[in-house]
């Protein structure tokens, strides 16, 4: 019975981290500019990659496989993010500006 | 000292020379007693082996033992000898003409000269003591190359030019066909030593053996047979001291020495004589020599005029070896000797008359005899011996050609030789004539004779000349053992 | 699914085309360098491929476990291989670095024409 | 376990751990020394390891007592102690007299990571040399090959670091061709022994893989010996690294590639493709020929010294192959000679390159004009080495010529082509080693040639120590002609 | 199922290689040869070589993009359009890949058990292995003991690549004129933007600690010294980049870097040479303790060792060459 419920919450959280995968990356594709772009990036690789490592860990349970999915989990949590604000910053400093969007005074390059 | 030593020797001396003179370039005085000395210290040390020869000896030495039969190694057999004795003696000679000349035209740039000098006598040695065909190809390199700075020795553009294809030819004819041929030989017979007999007597025959000769006899670019003739009149820019040790001491004689060593030794007498398709040799031979002679008719400048003289008379040699009979080989040892004293002879006498009054036409030489008598006389008697009239060396070495001739009824070298001699009366006699009794033409101004030691030198070689008619026997003795 | 077992083969054989392509056809030298890696990732998908044995692990022995295991020997000689890439890879840069400083272009007609004209 | 047993890893380790103390000391003059050192002592143990081999035969050491096919063994025979003497002997004696000439060309505080770089590819090259097992050569390709770029970047000019960069393109695609071919024959045969391979490649059924590999090994190799269409890298290389390690890579490095070559081909193929030594004649032969003939014939027209000489190699290296490719045990033995001769004379020739190249302007055939006034006894060896490349008799290079073309005098047609080009391409080295000689000794001075003076003694002594070997191996052929055929007998034990 | 999964793989490898080749923008070839790496790596996971994954994922993936991007900092970062050439090259590529695909036919089929190359030497490794060293993973044994001379010549190469770089392009403060103190601490590292910097600072004593944990976890699982150490320089280089450079020098200056390049190969020599005195042939550990099989063991702990020091140092070497050239 409780494996039954374990394996169907693992699916569908498998199956929702990959639908976000798949959304974002559509995103990234279709989406105007730079920064809306990031936007749906970032998307994939925190929510949806964060799905499926926890769909992974209730496939293996209680084990030393499930911790170092979690410090994986932890450390995308991160470096994904981090990630994301270096590259915004990046663009802004060589002058990316977005789209019909008014800079404030302080980050005018 | 024994005779093998004195090979050794033979073979040092004059490198040592050359070492000697380079150290003391700076004194012109001391450089020339050195070369003087070594000169002499050489020929004596050559004639030392003389008698060992005479007495049937073959003093061996070898240097240096490579893979298989191959070695650096020196036997000394009568041809040798003889060629050794001849280079040697006429160094001396020649060094004391040199003198005169160089100084008498200062020239440049005398000190290579002299280094150059000796060690192109250090290479006849090795090539007339030469134990194999290898070591006779090492020195026989080792001669064009430093021959090369003489024959450039004036430095300038044309001059450059010519000497290029003095060298272009001369190695490029030993390198291209006289190499491979020796290698052909070495595998065919297994080995490269001169022996008695020919080493290919028996290892190869037919078509193959004409073409071996053709290969040996091309790739001997110094003989100067025709078409590889072009490098001596090329030459004809060097220094008369030069010329005179291109054309009767070392280089042509170093050719048609070779070949006749070649014939000899590695294809042998008998063999070449019963193989038909070596027969072409005595036509080429032939050929270059009427060839030569015709040529030598149109030219106008003395000297060139010469350098196709030579091109006949070794052709003689060449011929002589090819007729293949025991009198025409020592016919041909013999006029290696006689045509060295004439031609010595006659180019000491052209140097000697652009000394003293820079003519170098044949024209410019009416009435010159009356200037120039010392110089004059030995040429006529240099002339004389190229057509081989009695009482001149020229005469013996004919004589033994033509009886070896007749010894085996070979009618084209008897024709060729008549011929020729006709030739060879039809361009030196009106020189001879015109320099004796024709009025000398206003526009030249007087000179007197030439220096000193340039006159003592031609005279002493005029006198060999004569001498040689007279006192022949031992070089006759020397050679007879040839065709024992 | 036999010739599904030659698929790495071709993949294989594909990269090496592409890659030598690049290093062969392309001026800009970090182009050619960048060929030159996927030229040799190429021969390393050869290697691991040979290693590969049906239903096996990584040869990290078990005890008690009688499993089958992969070849070992490939995967050591592809870590060299990795390692002496790299190696080239970073010694190329310098050079490429210090032909910018010299010349003012990585693109090779482009050195070689400047050294026609000097 | 005895030193004397301990040879073959220490002719390896000396240089090999020399290196990284380089890395740690400081100071040029210090780094010289132990580089010298190094280099002198892996020279010794070469020659120690040649007498052992002429006296007991083949010498087999096993890296950490593991047996082949299963750990790494070092194999010593007639063939690859002929190479390592040439390449031990080479750096010592560069390295011995080079040092002024190299601190004159390299940035003095980098001149010790440049000795640890040449003490590397020293290593690698004897590494290459012993190794009886096929990955080991390639790991050992990369060492050698990596430091060699170093040492050639080093030069002074820009044309150096583009030279560099395509012989790093050209050798790194040439290593991994090899190491695909290499794959290969791991494939089919599992072990990556010589010896091992040489036993199984037998057994292999279909051949079709053992054949490209072939042909990918050959190839590989090929580039990395400069073999004539794949030659592109060597002139630029030769010209622009500093004349000394010119002088040094011209000695070996094309070499150790060939005997790689050599070895895989005939050990490992040859006895089990069927019609090898056909192919191997129909493919190299063509090469060799033309790379002879073109070689000598842009020598020929070359206007500076050290590019002339360096398509001179390229030549030479055709004549190596053409041995070779004759299949044949004179042949054979006629290649491995010529392969330790070019080494003496090239070696000499760059020595006084690198001689004449302190104290002249350039190194056009302009600037050298009459150096043979001002500097008597550098122009003299380089006109003694010239003798010896060109095969005058008494110099070594007549004696693998005149090898060479006894061998190929028993080849029929092909062996009649091969003199002739053979001798064509004499004389065409005669031509252009005398345009060098005759600048040297007749051309006027020009420039600073008039002022110039003798390099440092220890230069010259080098100089002429590699031109006196020229002399002595033309007139004592003994050793080389000896340990050549032995190899020949070794390479063609599988022909019938 | 795997095999799909290959499948799968190698097609986005084409896909990515392609890509490569064509992009104009050299920052997006890099990237894409970044992407190629990591899937290469997950690839040889696949195929069962897991060593060789850890490798590619940390040298490939990381290390080499790290010095790409270097130098494309230095260097223009779009390519010129090609002239010409291609004609030649598609024919030449072509005539090698149809040759290569020739000889696929007759090659044995993935993971046929009966390949050659699994029945003659690799058995032998992997039962003799728990007997003569006594470690679980074969790799690390083939790598470290039966094959350590290869591995051996691996860590010259590296080494030589060191000696390479800072040769052509020098290191501030140990080799070449620069000293180390006239590097300003401006442009190449982020340490005004707050949040990398607080993230990394975070993140850097766990790359250093999991870089230990793969250097001496190597007999028992992946990894060993090439992967520690290219780990360890990673961590180190994100130092670099957040604290610039001059921060960088002061926990390891360059001198001290050039001290370890060398040591690292020396104490992998040293091993050698000590087995040598002790009677051994060259790399034989078991003369290392009465027991064989102990001393293997430490013999491979040691070399590893000396292979981390090594590769760590050096690649931090060379990113701090192309950094302060930039400078």
């Amino acid at each position: 019975m409780m494996a039954q419920v374990l394996d169907v919450a693992s699916w569908i959280m498998l199956l929702g981290g990959g639908i976000f995968v798949l959304v974002g990356g559509i995103g990234m594709l279709r989406l105007p500019d730079l920064y809306t772009r990031m936007h749906a990036a970032s998307l994939t690789d925190t929510l949806g990659t964060l799905l499926i490592l926890g769909g992974i860990m209730l496939q293996a349970g209680l084990s030393l496989a499930s911790i170092k999915l979690a410090a994986i989990a932890g450390f995308l949590m991160l470096t994904g993010p981090t990630a994301t604000y270096a590259l915004a910053n990046a663009a802004l400093m060589s002058g990316f500006t977005p789209q019909d969007a008014e800079l404030p005074e302080d980050l005018k390059p | 000292m024994s005779s093998v030593e004195a090979i050794q020797l033979a073979l040092i001396l004059p490198f040592a020379g050359a070492l000697l003179i380079a150290l003391t370039g700076r004194w012109p005085n001391l450089r020339e007693t050195v070369t003087l000395v070594i000169a002499a210290a050489l020929t004596g040390v050559v004639w030392s082996i003389v008698p060992d020869i005479m007495a049937g000896g073959r003093p061996h030495l070898t240097v240096a033992q490579l893979f298989g039969d191959l070695s650096i190694a020196f036997t000394v057999e009568p041809l040798g000898m003889l060629f050794a004795a001849l280079a040697a003696t006429l160094w001396i000679v020649n060094s004391i003409y040199s003198i005169g000349y160089m100084r008498g035209n200062k020239e440049s740039k005398q000190t290579r000269f002299y280094i150059c000098f000796a060690i192109a006598i250090g290479a006849v040695m090795g090539v007339a003591f030469a134990d194999n065909l290898l070591t006779l190809f090492l020195c026989y390199e080792i001669l064009t190359i430093s021959t090369y700075p003489l024959v450039a020795h004036k430095g300038d553009k044309p001059t450059i030019a010519s000497a290029r294809i003095y060298l272009g030819i001369l190695l490029g004819t030993s390198i291209g066909l006289l190499l491979p041929a020796i290698i052909w030989t070495y595998l065919v017979a297994g080995t490269l030593t001169f022996t008695p007999g020919g080493i290919l007597a028996g290892n190869i025959a037919g078509p193959a053996m004409g073409f071996m000769l053709l290969l040996f006899v091309l790739g001997i670019g110094k003989a100067a047979i025709m078409p590889v003739h072009r490098w001596l009149p090329a030459a004809m820019v060097a220094p008369t001291p030069v010329s005179a040790l291109l054309h009767a001491v070392a280089v042509v004689k170093a050719g048609v020495f070779t070949v006749t060593k070649v014939i000899i030794y590695v294809f042998g007498v008998e063999t070449l004589f019963a193989e038909p398709a070596g027969g072409w040799l005595l036509y080429a031979a032939a050929f270059t020599i009427i060839a030569a002679s015709v040529v030598a008719l149109r030219q106008q400048n003395l000297k060139r005029m010469l350098a196709y003289s030579t091109i006949g008379q070794l052709s003689y040699v060449i011929m002589a070896a090819a007729v293949l009979t025991p009198l025409s080989e020592i016919g041909a040892a013999v006029h290696i000797v006689a045509h060295a004293f004439g031609k010595i002879t006659l180019f000491f006498a052209a140097g000697a008359i652009y000394t003293a009054s820079k003519k170098t036409e044949l024209h410019q030489l009416r009435g010159i005899g009356a200037r120039m008598p010392w110089t004059m006389a030995a040429f006529t008697i240099g002339a004389l011996s190229m057509i081989g009239v009695p009482p001149t060396g020229g005469f013996v070495s004919k004589w033994f050609i033509l009886a070896g001739a007749f010894q085996s009824d070979n009618y084209v070298a008897i024709f060729t030789i008549i011929l020729s001699t006709v030739l060879n009366a039809a361009y030196f006699l009106p020189i001879v004539f015109a320099a004796w009794f024709a009025k000398e033409t206003g526009d030249s101004k007087p000179h007197g004779e030439a220096p000193f030691a340039s006159v003592l030198a031609l005279s002493l070689t005029a006198l060999a000349t004569l001498g040689f008619f007279f006192f022949n026997q031992g070089v006759l003795d020397l050679e007879s053992q040839l065709v024992e | 699914m036999e010739l599904l077992g030659l698929f790495n083969y071709w993949v294989f054989a594909v990269l090496l085309m592409v890659g030598f392509y690049a290093v062969i056809a392309k001026p800009n030298m970090i182009k050619k360098l960048l060929g030159l890696g996927i030229f040799q990732a190429a021969v390393f998908l050869l290697y691991i491929t040979m290693d590969k044995v049906e239903g096996g692990t990584a040869p990290i022995i078990q005890p008690g476990v009688d499993a089958i295991y992969s070849n070992p020997l490939p995967q050591v000689l592809i870590l060299t291989a990795i390692v002496v890439g790299i190696s080239t890879t970073a010694l190329g840069l310098a050079v490429v670095v210090r032909i910018y400083e010299a010349y003012g272009t990585i693109e090779e007609d482009e050195t070689q024409r400047q050294d026609l004209d000097a | 376990m005895s030193l004397a047993a301990q040879l073959p890893a220490l002719q390896i380790v000396v240089p090999l751990l020399t290196a990284p103390v380089l890395v740690l000391l400081r100071g040029a003059n210090l780094a010289w020394a132990a580089a010298t050192a190094a280099s002198v002592m892996a020279f010794v143990i070469a020659v120690a390891l040649t007498l052992e081999v002429q006296s007991v035969g083949v010498i087999v050491y096993e890296m950490g007592a593991w047996p082949a096919p299963f750990g790494i063994e070092l194999r010593i025979d007639g063939l690859n102690a002929l190479v390592l003497l040439v390449i031990t002997g080479a750096s010592a004696l560069t390295l011995l007299c080079g040092r002024a000439s190299l601190a004159g060309e390299i940035d003095p505080d980098r001149l010790a990571l440049f000795y640890a770089a040449w003490l590397i590819a020293l290593a690698g090259l004897a590494g290459i040399a012993v190794t009886g097992d096929a990955f080991n050569v390639f790991v050992f390709m990369e060492i050698s090959s990596l430091a060699t770029y170093i040492i050639i970047a080093a030069g002074p000019n820009r044309q150096a670091l583009t030279a560099t960069f395509k012989y790093l393109i050209m050798g790194t695609v040439g290593a991994t061709f090899y190491l695909i071919g290499v794959g290969l024959v791991y494939m089919m045969t599992g072990t990556l022994n010589f010896a091992d391979m040489e036993a199984r490649i037998g057994e292999v059924t279909d051949q079709r893989p053992i054949l490209v590999a072939a042909g990918f090994i050959t190839v590989g190799l090929a580039l990395k010996a400069a073999v004539f269409p794949l030659h592109v890298w060597l002139p630029n290389a030769y010209t622009h690294a500093p004349h000394i390690v010119t002088a040094f890579i011209a000695a070996c490095s094309t070499k150790v590639a060939i005997y790689v070559l050599l070895r895989f081909d005939f050990v490992v193929f040859q006895g089990n493709l069927t019609g090898h030594a056909f192919q191997f004649a129909s493919f190299l032969a063509p090469l060799a020929l033309l790379g002879i003939l073109i070689g000598s014939a842009v020598a020929m027209f070359e206007g500076h010294l050290k590019r002339l000489l360096a398509y001179s190699s390229v030549a030479q290296v055709g004549y190596i192959l053409l041995g070779a490719s004759f299949a044949s045990k004179a042949g054979i033995t006629a290649g491995v000679v010529h392969m330790f001769n070019h080494a003496l004379a090239k070696g000499a020739l760059f020595l006084a390159v690198a001689a004449l190249a302190m104290r002249l302007s350039g190194l056009r055939l302009a600037d050298i004009a009459g150096a043979g006034r001002t500097m008597p006894w550098t122009a003299a060896a380089l006109a003694l080495a010239g003798a010896s490349l060109v095969g005058i008799p008494g110099t070594a290079g007549f004696i693998s010529k005149w090898l060479l073309l006894s061998a190929a005098l028993e080849q029929g047609p092909l062996g009649i082509v091969a003199v002739v080009v053979i001798v064509l391409s004499s004389l065409a080295a005669v031509i252009y080693m005398w345009r060098v000689i005759e600048r040297l000794y007749f051309g006027t001075p020009a420039g600073n040639a008039l002022s110039a003076s003798e390099p440092p003694w220890m230069l010259v002594a080098g100089v002429w120590v590699a031109a006196l070997a020229n002399v002595y191996f033309g007139l004592m052929p003994g050793l080389p002609v000896g340990l050549s055929e032995a190899a020949a007998e070794e390479l063609l034990r599988h022909l019938p | 199922m795997t095999v799909f999964f290959g499948i799968f793989l190698l097609t986005l490898l084409l896909i990515i290689a392609v890509g490569i080749v064509r992009a104009q923008n050299l920052f997006t070839a890099v990237m894409l040869t970044g992407i190629f790496s990591l899937i290469m790596a997950a690839n040889f996971f696949v195929l069962d070589a897991a060593d060789v994954a850890l490798t590619e994922a940390a040298v490939g993936a990381g290390i080499s993009t790290v010095l790409l991007l270097g130098a494309l900092a230095l260097t223009p970062s779009q390519e010129q359009d090609v002239r010409g050439g291609r004609i030649l090259a598609l024919f030449v590529v072509t005539v090698t890949t149809a040759v290569v695909v020739y000889a696929t036919f007759e090659k044995p089929r993935l993971g046929d058990p009966q390949a050659p190359v699994h029945t003659h030497v690799a058995p032998w490794y992997l039962e003799k292995t728990p007997e003569l060293i006594d470690i679980p993973n074969v790799v690390t044994a083939v790598l470290g003991a039966y094959r350590a001379y290869d591995t051996l010549g691996e860590v010259i190469v590296v080494l030589t690549a060191g000696i390479g770089v800072l040769f052509l392009l020098g290191l501030p403060g140990a080799v070449g004129r620069r000293k180390a103190d006239d590097l300003s601490s401006g442009r190449m590292h982020l340490n005004h933007h707050l949040v990398p910097q607080v993230v990394g600072r975070l993140l850097v004593p766990f790359i250093l600690l999991f870089a230990l944990y793969v250097q001496f976890h190597g007999e028992y699982g992946p990894g060993g010294g090439f992967q520690a150490g290219a780990i360890f320089a990673a961590g180190l280089i994100l130092f670099a980049l957040i604290e610039g450079e001059r921060e960088a020098y002061t926990i390891l200056s360059p001198r001290l870097l050039m001290v370890l390049m060398g040591s690292g190969a020396l104490l992998y020599g040293g091993v050698g040479v000590a087995n040598m005195l002790l009677g051994g042939n060259f790399l034989e550990y078991s003369v290392l303790a009465s027991d064989p099989v102990k001393g293997q063991q430490w013999g491979i702990i040691a070399i590893e060792l000396g292979v981390g020091i090594t590769v760590a140092s050096v690649l931090l070497a060379i990113y701090h060459a192309f950094a302060a050239r930039g400078l």
